[in-house]
This record gives structure tokens, sequence and C-alpha cells, in this order.
């Protein structure tokens, strides 16, 4: 015999973000007329300590069997009052929240309608919860492993992270090398320590950590289950190189007939590769990789009278049939690292970046200056056939950043320090250049930003407050069009090289990721994490976690940071060896069931399947469903014809009195 | 002038997309109309379409249903079951004279909170043009 | 009690006048032909044939409002049930039916809100002249110009129309119109005679029911019933349109904390009908339910009240969609051995 | 037809051990009316026909056969169930078949294809019924009447039913055995009863169907007599949660009416038979036909072609329409 509900129902004020727009009293008062209500409160913060403990006593005193609060949203505090219930010793899955702030009294400025609308949304929520059933979530065992994918600065800490801690971690690095972005840079701001110096290490740790098993030139491919145990495929591409022959040594790049005719991504396209490649010297694994869009044998079936890396090789390691392959694990948790792209500058043609190969983006200017870039760390431009050092440099912010015309709203957060940094470097490299950068404002808000940003002002470099409007050729000379905005002076600057602080964007192969882990992104494109404060390494599908760039532009200490931070959420399941499966699956009513399979057909977890049972002696097909595996969507719910399946807390019969005391005919 | 008639919608929103950007809509403190009043489902493959008939019986002038974006889903494909059976309901209503904008469906993802508002703001006045709901209302039989 | 004549010049006079008193008669509404509200200025016409819906709909709704109650309130509301309402063209089959079904009503409880209805009906008959092909009023004890259940018989004698008050009720009526009638002479009654003989000659379809009561408890195994009842779709047709039928399904509506009891028409032939709660069924299939179907008919309510609740209109005959034939099951009952 | 064929057919059939019975046709007991038949053996099937009459969907009974619990220690009568079957009968056959609605080894489907059947109601006006049942055979595109001992050619369009003017599969599209010669499949004619509907505006749409589901009698003819219409329990019959009022007023019976159509989308075979043993005469082949008509036309989908299809609402398209989505 079921008890007869007794609803307490608590509506909170919020400080005033409720109050001030909702009749918090007005609303108890109403709440107190509902049915089964046997109490109504209100108070300033219902999710504070008193304010749970309100409810904690109201259930042991009153003999509360359910709960409605009425306040945020239950994306943000169903779980705290969730615990309340249970602290108090009733059934978690006994509360209904009503969306009283987000949904009612930050969206609407009468008083009198939010009001009135909050009493409906709290009708709704006490009708729902009188029908709530008490649900116990069961827990089953999660695989003690880890999938990272990308293996930039991100990737690798947290890989090293999670594998230190004793747990097996797949690594899957898209390119052929691990080191990412930050392998590209030449120096780190503000402490200008040489990026190289300080990654290699760990690219090298990562490939040799016992615990790690690295996959590069790889791509996820698909992911099933859920967390504590994803089913992962990984595509391993063919490199048609041998990796346990090749050594390294080089010898097939010298011999490669496009030798030095492809431009080198690695190098941003300045410096130039042939069709087998290491992507840059220090790269991990130090094993070459043949470019299978550009390597004529691979293209045309044809290199001369043989490919002359296959001669060249000393181990024997080319091996053109190799195929792509596909490797299966299976893990407990997916740690998302995949960075960034930089924005495309040919978008802001005003720029010219698309003309004028004398501007060129700062990640160019990166290779530009590295040691181990294509010039060598020279800081050299071509000026028609010749090759000159450029004496007057420009440097321009914010392109593709805080920029609504081209989509971005948002500030890059690193543009003005390493346009600092990159300035420095030009005045360290060449002593006597002028060094003007553009600027809107200067953003030098992290630890020791303001410094080295004070201190490259004293090194002589100028920086004018102005958005140039555009970039044309003058003789030898770019001319930026520029108004000083702090003067209100109209300039022309004469320079010979600019280089763009070109923003952080997107993959612009986010989409995959999207699709692959049901991932879902905020206004600026990044990942979106389950909450912006609380949750900033966690995504809404449970397991999977965000660190670096792909979750929203920052540097490399906030990229470690998050890594680190999402390496220790992941390693929650792993450690504890188990997750609660969501007691708010789907629930077959064997008994009028009729085994029709739309909803074997429907789910997209496969998570249901007809069985045999005896139904009075007839052995009849019915569904039943696999909790492990039941995400409670509903989707099968709402194809049953028989309405046989219901999703446990949104069944039909709970829904529909929600529907009736929202049309008003309660 | 008469008072201009405000009507009752009743919205069906999944979890992971829409709700989430209608609180997204609160955050920013984007204001619409407070006709709407949201039913919180986990897809919006769960909206059996029978909903939206049993909510015109029970008092709604309009009815919205939002969910991911396709190929959004939280749940990979809810959101494709839901826009094949909502289309032959939605046709099945005007089929039988029911007003179309007292039925409108909208994808609105967790990062459109500018969207909901819009979303919000012709529901209702697609409700409010077609005026109180009174074809098959339960209420409208003297009981 | 008297006998007149209405001419039918008086027709409309007698009918816009009626229309005052809250008449219900004969219409075709979107192609359904049953008892519907007659306005001043409406014709009514009575044509051959009966109505798909018969006039137990009026006293006996499909759905009726029982009391209404609301969380908080004492007691309960009462619907008012006040209104007189005149019944004009009841085929003699189907008056005969309501004294049929008034028995039940009357029985060991007194339902208040059918008997309330039916005291406030004054039902005009309308003897019949061109029996429906499936009529056999005759094979169980009615006949064409039946007055069991009427008020007042009404008879086409082709220039005018002969009234006949048969109860105190109708008697007063046909007093409020003396203006319009005249004084029916012995051959207007003589003519009414014979064209009731007449009439019931015309009826094509018959079955001998002298026996079947007795002969069906007999027959509670007999293979026919699983012989008849094969095509049947288990609807509520042949239930729901029978005049006799009077049972009922009681179900409370409640919105909030807010609500009625409400009775509506329920079918024993419906599988829900028997079933209990734990899913047992004792007539789990269309053969226990057809046979209860005929054996409640001929049998149970013979046993009871001492009359076959069947008054032969044809009605389920004459729309079961699996020709299930209420006069063929009875010449198989009466053959079976 | 060839009768005589058909019933040798039959016999060979139920003389089976392992077939229970034939579902077929017989004359009725009066005028124009025919009914369901179920043979249990060889000397059964001297009854059997198969004439213009034969209207029904006798697919229906395949689900409606109610299943007793099995007393303890026995086993479940599992003989195979034959029956005749029309074009358009054969796709709710292959619809069960998709929905396992039906198991296909229990089934022995005898394919008869359609020239057409009449909708005796058109011709009860000139020629109204008797309580001899009459007799009816196709004659050439005609139909021939045996009404009071005279025969009658009764013109094709006078009293085609509508259903098999539209129709688009006169013959089986499943059979394990066939009777008779394939027919040719004529032009379906356009159909000018949910175009009608179509045409009116929003208000006269309504107000028609108003009318139509006001005089509903909520008797659930349409329900029981729908071969696809098989839950054993019923949503419009449940109580928690109430989907549709038992009560009968024009709010629940549009509800009742809209579940029903809404249920039936997408998996509808278009035999018209609750349309015709509707007893208020409601249009109800309207309903189902438009939405049959959107998934047609819109989807590219017509049910029950293919018993190895997949069920229409519970499988999508990523490029289904969606122009209606904000």
């Amino acid at each position: 015999m079921t008890e007869k509900p007794k609803v307490g129902v608590y509506v909170c004020h919020c400080g005033i973000n409720i109050a001030a727009t909702v009749d918090v009293e007005a609303v108890t008062e109403y709440a107190k007329g509902l049915p089964n209500v046997v109490i109504a409160r209100n108070y300033a913060y219902m999710c504070s300590d008193p304010g749970q403990l309100l409810i904690k006593e109201d259930i042991k005193e009153k003999g509360l069997n359910r709960v409605v609060v009425a306040s945020c949203s239950p994306r943000m505090h169903e779980p705290t009052f969730r615990k309340a219930l249970q602290e108090a010793g009733l059934n978690p899955y006994f509360l209904e929240m009503a969306n009283i702030r987000e949904q009612c009294s930050w969206v609407h400025e009468d008083r009198e309608a939010a009001t009135e609308k909050a009493k409906q949304l709290v009708a709704a929520a006490v009708s729902k919860a009188r029908l709530l059933e008490p649900l116990t979530s069961r827990e089953v065992d999660a695989e003690p492993s880890a999938l990272v994918i990308g293996a930039g600065i991100a990737g690798i800490q947290a890989a090293l992270d999670i594998a230190d801690a004793g747990f097996k971690v797949y690594l899957v690095e898209k390119s052929p090398s691990v080191g990412g972005r930050m392998a590209q840079l030449d120096k780190t701001f503000p402490t200008l320590d040489c990026s190289a110096c300080i990654l290699t290490p760990k690219m090298v740790d990562a490939a040799n950590h016992p615990n790690i098993e690295l996959f590069t030139y790889s791509e996820v491919e698909e992911v099933s289950g859920y967390i504590g145990n994803f089913e992962v495929k990984v595509r391993k591409k063919a490199r048609y190189v041998d990796v346990s022959k090749c050594t390294g040594c080089g010898a097939c790049a010298k011999e490669c007939r496009l030798a030095g005719r492809i431009p080198n991504e690695f190098d941003e396209g300045l410096g130039k590769r042939g069709a087998i490649y290491l992507p840059f010297p220090q790269a991990v694994p130090a094993k070459y990789t043949i470019d299978p869009e550009k390597c004529l044998f691979l293209t045309r079936g044809k290199c001369g009278k043989g490919p002359k890396c296959v001669e060249a090789c000393p181990a024997g390691a080319i091996d053109f049939e190799q195929e792509d392959e596909i490797v299966s694990f299976r893990v407990g948790a997916i740690l998302v690292a995949t960075g960034f792209d930089v924005f495309d500058p040919t978008k802001k043609p005003e720029y010219g970046y698309a003309d004028y190969p004398n501007v060129i983006t700062g990640l160019e200017m990166e290779r530009l200056v590295s040691a181990s870039g294509p010039t060598g760390g020279n800081i050299v431009i071509h000026n028609g056939e010749e090759e000159i050092v450029p004496k007057d440099i420009a440097f321009i912010q914010c392109v593709g950043s805080r920029d609504k015309s081209v989509g971005n709203e948002y500030c890059s957060r690193v543009c003005c320090m390493y346009t600092a940094k990159q300035a420095h470097l030009v005045k360290d490299k060449i002593p006597d250049a002028r060094v003007r950068v553009y600027y809107m404002d200067v953003r030098a808000f992290g630890k020791g930003f303001e410094e080295f940003y004070d201190r490259v002002r004293r090194e002589g470099i100028r920086y004018v407050r102005g958005n140039p409007s555009e970039i044309f050729r003058r003789g030898n000379k770019l001319v930026i069009k520029v108004e000083d905005t702090l003067t209100a002076t109209p300039l022309e600057d004469e320079v010979d090289l600019v280089v763009l602080a070109v923003g952080l964007e997107p993959r612009r192969d986010a989409r995959k990721i999207i699709e692959l882990l049901r991932l879902s992104q905020s206004p600026d494109r990044f990942f979106l994490e389950a909450h912006p404060k609380l949750r900033p390494v966690d995504t809404a599908t449970d397991g999977v976690y965000l660190a670096g760039c792909c979750q929203g532009p920052k540097d490399i200490p906030d990229t470690v940071a998050q890594a680190k931070g999402a390496a220790a959420s992941a390693l929650i399941p792993l450690a504890r060896g188990k997750v609660a499966i969501d007691a708010q699956v789907a629930e077959v009513n064997e008994a009028t069931c009729r085994g029709c399979g739309f909803c074997v057909s429907i789910c997209p977890y496969s998570a249901i399947e007809l069985v045999t049972v005896n139904r009075m002696g007839h052995m009849v097909e019915v569904a039943r469903v696999n909790e492990a595996l039941c995400k409670g969507c509903g989707s099968c719910s709402a194809g049953c014809l028989s309405d046989s399946i219901q999703p446990r807390s949104f069944r039909d019969r709970q829904i529909l009195p929600q529907i009736a005391a929202l049309g008003g005919t309660r | 002038m008469s008072e201009q008639f405000e009507p009752n919608i009743v919205a069906f929103l999944c979890n992971w997309c829409s709700y989430a950007g209608a609180d997204l809509a609160g955050t920013s403190r984007i204001q619409y109309p407070a006709n709407i009043k949201v039913i919180r489902v986990m897809c919006s493959g769960r909206v059996n379409p029978l909903f939206v008939v049993n909510a015109l019986q029970q008092g709604a002038d309009g009815v919205l249903i939002s969910g991911c974006h396709p190929g959004d889903c939280h749940y990979m494909e809810g959101n494709f079951y839901a826009r094949r059976r909502l289309k032959l309901l939605k046709e099945l209503l005007e089929y039988i004279g029911v007003d179309p904008r007292r039925f409108n469906m909208s994808w609105v993802s967790a990062s459109e909170g500018h969207k909901w508002k819009e979303v919000v703001e012709k529901a209702v006045e697609d409700a409010r043009a077609a005026g109180p709901f009174n074809q098959f209302r339960r209420r409208q039989i003297g009981w | 009690m008297s006998a007149m004549l209405l001419p039918k010049d008086k027709w409309p006079e007698f009918t816009g006048r009626l229309a005052g008193k809250n008449l219900f008669a004969p219409a075709l509404q979107g192609g359904i032909k049953k008892f519907a509200p007659v306005a001043a200025g409406d014709t009514v016409t009575l044509d051959e044939g009966n109505t798909t819906v018969p006039p137990k709909a009026l006293l006996f709704p499909q759905t009726e409002t029982l009391f209404r109650f609301a969380e908080g309130e004492e007691g309960m509301e009462l619907p008012a049930i006040d209104e007189a309402a005149v019944l004009l063209g009841v085929r003699p089959c189907d008056a005969r039916a309501m004294a049929i079904v008034d028995k039940l009503f009357r029985w060991d409880y007194e339902d208040p809100y059918y008997l309330k209805r039916r005291e406030l009906a004054t039902i005009i008959g309308l003897a019949c002249s061109e029996p429906c092909l499936n009529c056999f009023c005759t094979s169980v004890g009615g006949g064409p110009a039946s007055t069991e259940g009427l008020d007042i018989l009404m008879v086409d004698l082709g220039e005018s129309y002969l009234l006949e008050g048969l109860t105190d009720k109708g008697q007063a009526l046909l007093d409020e119109f003396k203006d319009l009638l005249q004084e029916a002479g012995a051959d207007a009654l003589q003519r009414k005679e014979q064209l009731a003989q007449e009439a019931a000659a015309k009826i094509k379809r018959s079955v001998d029911t002298a026996g079947i009561p007795e002969a069906l408890p007999g027959l509670w195994e007999d293979p026919l019933w699983q012989r008849v009842s094969a095509a049947c779709l288990g609807c509520g047709i042949c239930t729901y349109l029978c005049p006799t039928c009077h049972c009922f399904d009681i179900q409370d509506e409640v919105e909030g904390a807010a609500g009625r009891r409400c009775r509506m028409w329920d079918s024993c032939m419906y599988a829900e009908y028997t079933k209990h709660t734990s899913g047992h069924n004792p007539r789990p299939t269309r053969r226990e339910r057809t046979r209860n179907r005929i054996n409640h008919k001929y049998s149970y309510y013979v046993d009871k009240f001492g009359v076959i609740a069947c008054v032969g209109c044809g009605r389920c005959s004459n729309l079961c969609p699996v020709n299930i034939d209420l006069i063929d099951i009875l010449r198989q009952v009466k053959a079976a051995p | 037809m060839d009768l005589n064929k058909l019933r040798e057919t039959a016999a060979g059939i139920v003389s089976r051990e392992d077939v229970k019975y034939l579902i077929g046709w017989r004359r009725g007991t009066f005028g124009y009316r025919v009914s369901p038949y179920f043979i249990e053996d060889a000397a059964g099937v001297e009854e059997l026909i198969f004439s213009p009459l034969c209207i029904s969907n006798l697919a229906t009974y395949l689900t409606l056969v109610e299943r007793l619990p099995v007393p303890r220690g026995q086993q479940p009568d599992e003989r195979k169930v034959a029956l005749l079957v029309k074009g358009c009968d054969s796709r709710a056959v292959n619809q069960l078949l998709v929905e396992k609605g039906i198991n296909r080894d229990r089934v022995i489907v005898v394919g008869l294809p359609c020239p057409g059947m009449v909708d005796w109601k058109l011709l009860a006006e000139k020629y109204p019924e008797t309580e001899a049942p009459v007799e009816m055979r196709w004659q050439g595109d005609d139909f021939l009447l045996v009404h009071n001992g005279q025969e009658i050619v009764v013109p094709r369009a006078e009293a085609l039913a509508e259903k098999c003017r539209l129709c688009r599969h006169p013959n089986p599209v499943i059979s394990d055995a066939t009777v008779g010669e394939p027919v040719q499949p004529w032009e379906p004619a356009e159909d000018s009863g949910v175009g009608e509907i179509e045409a009116k505006s929003a208000p006269e749409r309504w107000a028609y169907w108003e009318e139509q589901f006001s005089k509903c009698l909520r008797c659930y003819s349409c329900r029981n007599v729908c071969p696809l219409c098989y839950c054993e329990d019923c949503i419009l019959d449940r109580l928690n949660p109430t989907w549709v009022n038992r009560a009968f007023n024009f709010s629940e019976n549009t509800a009742f009416h809209l579940a029903r159509a809404f249920h039936l989308a997408g998996r509808c075979i278009e035999c018209g038979e609750c349309e015709r043993v509707c007893p208020a005469g409601i249009p109800l082949g309207r309903l189902n036909r438009k939405l049959a008509k959107t998934v047609r036309e819109e989807y590219g989908f017509e049910p029950g072609l293919d018993a190895e299809g997949e069920p229409f609402q519970a499988s999508y398209r990523p490029e289904d329409p969606e122009e209606f989505i904000l």
C-alpha cells in the first residue's frame, strides 16, 4: 500500500534574484492550498545549509514524503536537494523542482505575471511530485582506463597524471607527432622560457610511460557506452612506414623526389618538407610518415623507376602495402583535449593577408623566430627576390577576436601577451627595429603579465591605440592606415612586416568530436562545460571531460591546470572502480507489452531487447531494458503504442498531471 | 480598448539543449513573455505527440516543443524521432481545423538563449493571434 | 382517455407549440438519425424507419454526471433534473423498451436519475406502417401499434393523425391541444387496427421465441455460441444501440482537487466489461460475451422481470458490421438440440 | 473468380493436421451481408465464397482471437491459421509481420487478386436489401447483382467502394498460395474525400470534424475492426494514466479520434474497415488517408508492402522534412 503523499513546498528567494520579481509569499500561500501539500515555506537561500536544514527537519518532524523546491534550474541544484532528502532519510528521487529563477524571475519583468507563472510552475511540480516513485541507483564496475583525445600539452599532461595514478591511458593524436600547438611556439610568455625545452621532456615521458599507449596519426572513430564502460574504436591511419623498423634516421626524406617541395604544416607553411617526413626534429615518436595525398607512388602509383625512399631506407621500414587499422578498447573515462585552430585572417581582407606575403600571422611569427624554424630563428622577409631583415615591424591585435563581424565576440586571452612577447623577441633579435603594436585594449591579467607588458614598453616598443582600417602596398613598403584614438590623429605607418595577432578558434573539425561524444557548444562554439563555474571540466555527458583550448582560449598554465583538473575528475570513476547507473531509466510493463519491437528499433543505445516470456502458458515476446545501457531519454516510450515502456520519473502518468496543472484545469 | 488576450502555452523542452538554452536566457537576463510554461523532459524524443492533444484539451492555447538541433541530440537520435512524429501530429491537427499557429516546434541549443526568446515570442504571438482555444477543450463541456 | 384526430394541416402548429415544451423528435444529424431537440419554427417530418440511436439516450444519457465534488467542500453537488420533455415520434418498439428498462431501474434500487427523467418525459409514439427489413417486434410480444411505454399513440391515417391518450400524462397533454384536435370516431379506431394488421403482415423476418427462455440454460456449452460469435469484433454497436441495453460504468473524472462522478454506457461485449483487477476475466472470450448478451435478454431478464428484454427493433442485426444477426442466432437456439 | 478452385485450395489447407482453421467469407443471413467465416474442416468449404461483397478485412481476426490462459500441464494450440486476403488485406498481414504482431510460421496466407469491391450502401437505395441474401459477381469490369431473382448489371462506377477506387495494390503483396490471375492495377482515383477537406478553411474543417466527432458513439468498432489496432490493453481504455476520458462528448471524442488516427500514422494500410463499420457514418478513412498521404508523399513510405520493412514511426531519415521547425 502506498503511503498518501505528504508534500512540502519550499520557495526560495535566492536573495533578491527571485524575490525581487516573484512574490514568494504569495506563491507560498498558494502552494499551501495545493492537493497533498502539508507545508509550504519560503526562505532566503534554500540551497544554503540552513535552507536545507529546514527541509530536513520538516521531513523528520512533519513526515513529509515528497519535496518540491521552487528555486533555480534543476540543472543547477537538483543534486544538492536530492542529497538533502537522502540525508533526511527520504528517497532522493522524491524531489521535484520548479524553476522559478532562470525560467521565471530572471526573464520576466512583470511581477504579477511572473508570480502567477511561478504559482503554476509550483502547481505542476506538486502534481508531479505526488506521483513520484522511489528509485534506487545501481552501481556497475568501471573500466580502469581512460581515453585522452589530443596530445598537445593538455592531453599529454592529463595522460601523464592519469598514468601516474596507476591507470591505463590510451592517448590518441591525429597528427604524426605529439606536442600540439605548444611545440610550434618559440618562447612562452611572460617568463620567456623555451617552449620546446619544457615540452619535449613531457612528450618523451608520455611516449615512454608504461601506462600510456600512444596512438599517433590516429583518430577516434566510434564511441559507445557510458561512463565507466565506454567502447572505443580508433583508426590508426596507415603511415606506410613500419614504425617498429623506422629508426628516424631521415635517409628516406633526403631522397624523396618531392623533398623541399611541400609546405610543412608544423612551420605553418613557411618551411618545406618532402612526401615522407618527420613533422619536426623533436617529433615523438621520431618515426617518418608518408603523406598519402602528396606521395607520387601513392597518388599516381608510380615514382620514377621506384620509390627512392624504399631504396634509401636502411631498415627496410617503408611499406606501401600498409592499411588503416581499427583498434578497439574499453575505457572508463574520456578526456577531450583537441585544442584550437587559429583564426583565418583572410576573413579580414582589409589586412591583406592573402595579398601580401609580408603580412603574417602570430603563429607564423612563432616559427620565424624559432631557432628550430625554417630560418633558424632569423627574422628575415622577402622583398621581391631579395631577402632582408625587416626594420619596421607592426603588430595588429585582436584579429578575429572581440569581433562580431567575424562571429567571434570573445577575447582569445593569449594574443596580447604573445604579441608583447614577439615584439620583445623582435627587439631582441633586431635591436634597431622600430616596433609598433596597434591595439584596442591591452589585457594583461595573468600572473606576471602586467609586469611583462611594462617591460616591453620600456624596451622601446610603441603601443598605439587604434584598430587599423586598411593595409596596402606602397613601393616596397606596407602602409597601415589607422587612427590613433588617444590623440584622434589619422596615421599612415609604413612598415616592412605586419604580424596579425590572430585569435583562437574551435577546431574546424570540432563537429566530429561533438557527434562522437554528444557534446554541446557554447555560443563561442567551443565545447560546452557542464557548468561555467562549478563544473568547468565536466560535460553534459557523464564520464567525458574537457581540457585546454577545446573548451575555450587559454594560455599554457591555464591549460595545464585544467588538464590536471580534468585528469583528477576522470580519475574519480577509475579510482572508485564503480559508477552509479542513473535510476531514471526506462521500465517495461511486460503485462501490456505487445512485443512489436518499436522500442528496440528506436533505442539509440541498443538497451532494449525482445525476450520470450511465458504469459499464461503462451510464449510471447516482450521488451526488456538493460538498465546499464539505458540513458533514460524516453524516445522509446513516446513511440510505444501501448504505453508499455516508460522512463522512470518521466512517466506518462507523471507528465499528464503536469500538463493539467499548466493548462489550468487543476 | 479590450485587454490583450494572454495565451497559455505549454512547452516541452529537452533537458540538454533547449532547457539549457532557456536557462541560459535566464542567466543572460533575456526578457520574454511569461505565457510560456515549461515541462522538462530528458529528450524531445520523449514527447508523446498525444501530450499535445492532451494539453489542448486541458487548457493550453498553444503548445511548443523544442529539442536539440539535428545531430546535436544528447541521445543521438531522439530529436529525429520527435521530428517525424510531431510532423504527423501537426498535419493531423491542421487537417481537423486546429489553427496551425497553436503548434510550434523548434531546435534551440544550449547556447541559443536569444533564439529561445525569439521562439517564445513567436509561439506567444502565434497563439495570441489564434485566440483562446475552445475547439475541444475539456472545460468547454458543461460538467 | 380520449382518441383525437389531428388534421395534417394543423401539424406545423401542433409541433410548433410542442417545441415550447422541450420537444425532441427524430432528425438527421450529420447523416445519422437520432432524437434531436426541436426549436420553434423547425419542421418535424416523421418518415418511415427508425432512428439509429434509440430514444433511450434521452432518458439514460450516454454520459451522465451523478454528482460533483471538490476538496475542502462539504458534501457534493447533485445535478438538477427538472426539465419536462416531450418525445415525439417514438416507435412502439422503443417505447416498449422503456417500459422494460423501467422494471430494472425501479427494481431493488430506484434509480433517481433515470426515473426522474422518465417521469418528466411525455412519450408520443408513432405506429409503424412500413416495417424495416429486420423488424421482428411481433416475435417478442410487440407490434407496429403497441402502446406499452407510451403516453400517447399516434397513427398516420393519411389525412390526419390519430392521437390516443394512454396515460394521465398523455391525456393532459392532449387536453392542452383541444383547439387543434377533433374527437376521433370509431372508423378512425378501426382504421388504426387495420393499419396495424397490415403493417404486421409486412414484417418479413420473424422467429418463434416460445421456449427460448427455457431452452437457453441447457445450451450453455452448446457449440453454437462459438459459431455465432467467431466473427464478433467485440465492439459496442449492438448494445449501445439496443433500446433495452442499460449497462453503465461509473467513473470519477478528477482534475486536481475537483471532479465529478459520472456514469456512461458500458457494453457487455467489451473485453474489459467483466475484467477483474487481477486480470482474470470470467467472460474471457467473445463466445461467453455473446452468450451472455443473448441470455441476458432472453433468459435472465425473463426470470427476473417476466419479460424478454428485446423488442425486436432489429438494430443489432442491421448495424452489426460482421453480420452477427440476432434473428439468426435465435433461430439457431431454437434449432439446437 | 473460380470458386471451385478456391474451395479446393481451402479444403487442402484445412485438411492439414497443422492448420486450426481457415478464415474466409460466406453468404450473410440477409441482404447484401457477408459474414467472416471460420472453416475447420473440408466440409465447410462448400459455403466459402469470394464475391464483390467480401469487403471485410479478415486479417483483423489474426490478432482478435483471445489467448486464453493455458491450464497447467497443457500446451497452447499452436496450429496455423489460414486466411484469405485481398490486396489491401495482405498489406495488413505484412504490417503485422513488421510489428511482430503475428508469427509468420503460424499463418498461411491465401492471396486473392481483387478486381474491386462493392459498397452495398451505394446500391441499397436503388436495390433495397431483401430478406434473402443477394448474390453478386464480377462481370467484366462491372458487377452482376442477383436481386429478387433478377440479374442486374451494375456499372463499376456506380457501386465500387471508395477504398477500391483509390486502391494502388489490388494484388496481394504477400501470399503462400494465390487463387486467380493477377488483376491489372487501375489508375487510383484522386482522393476527393481528403481533397475536399484540404480545400476548406481551418474553421470550415473544424466545423466539419466537430460534427463528425460529435456524433461518435464511442462504440470502438473502428478500433476493434482495425487489423492494426491490436494492443491487448489499449491506451484509450486505460485509467492510469487517463489519456481520454471515457465520457462521451466532443472533447473526448476528438481526443479519441486523434489518438486513433495518430497511432495508425505510417501503419494504416487503407483497408477502409474503420469507416465501413462506423454506425454513425464518420468518414474515418479521410483521417487515416490524410496521414497516409503525408507519409507517402513527404516520406516516400507506404506501410505493409514489405514484411521485412521498418516500422515508420520507429525509424527516421536524417533528411526527413523539417520545414515546420523553427
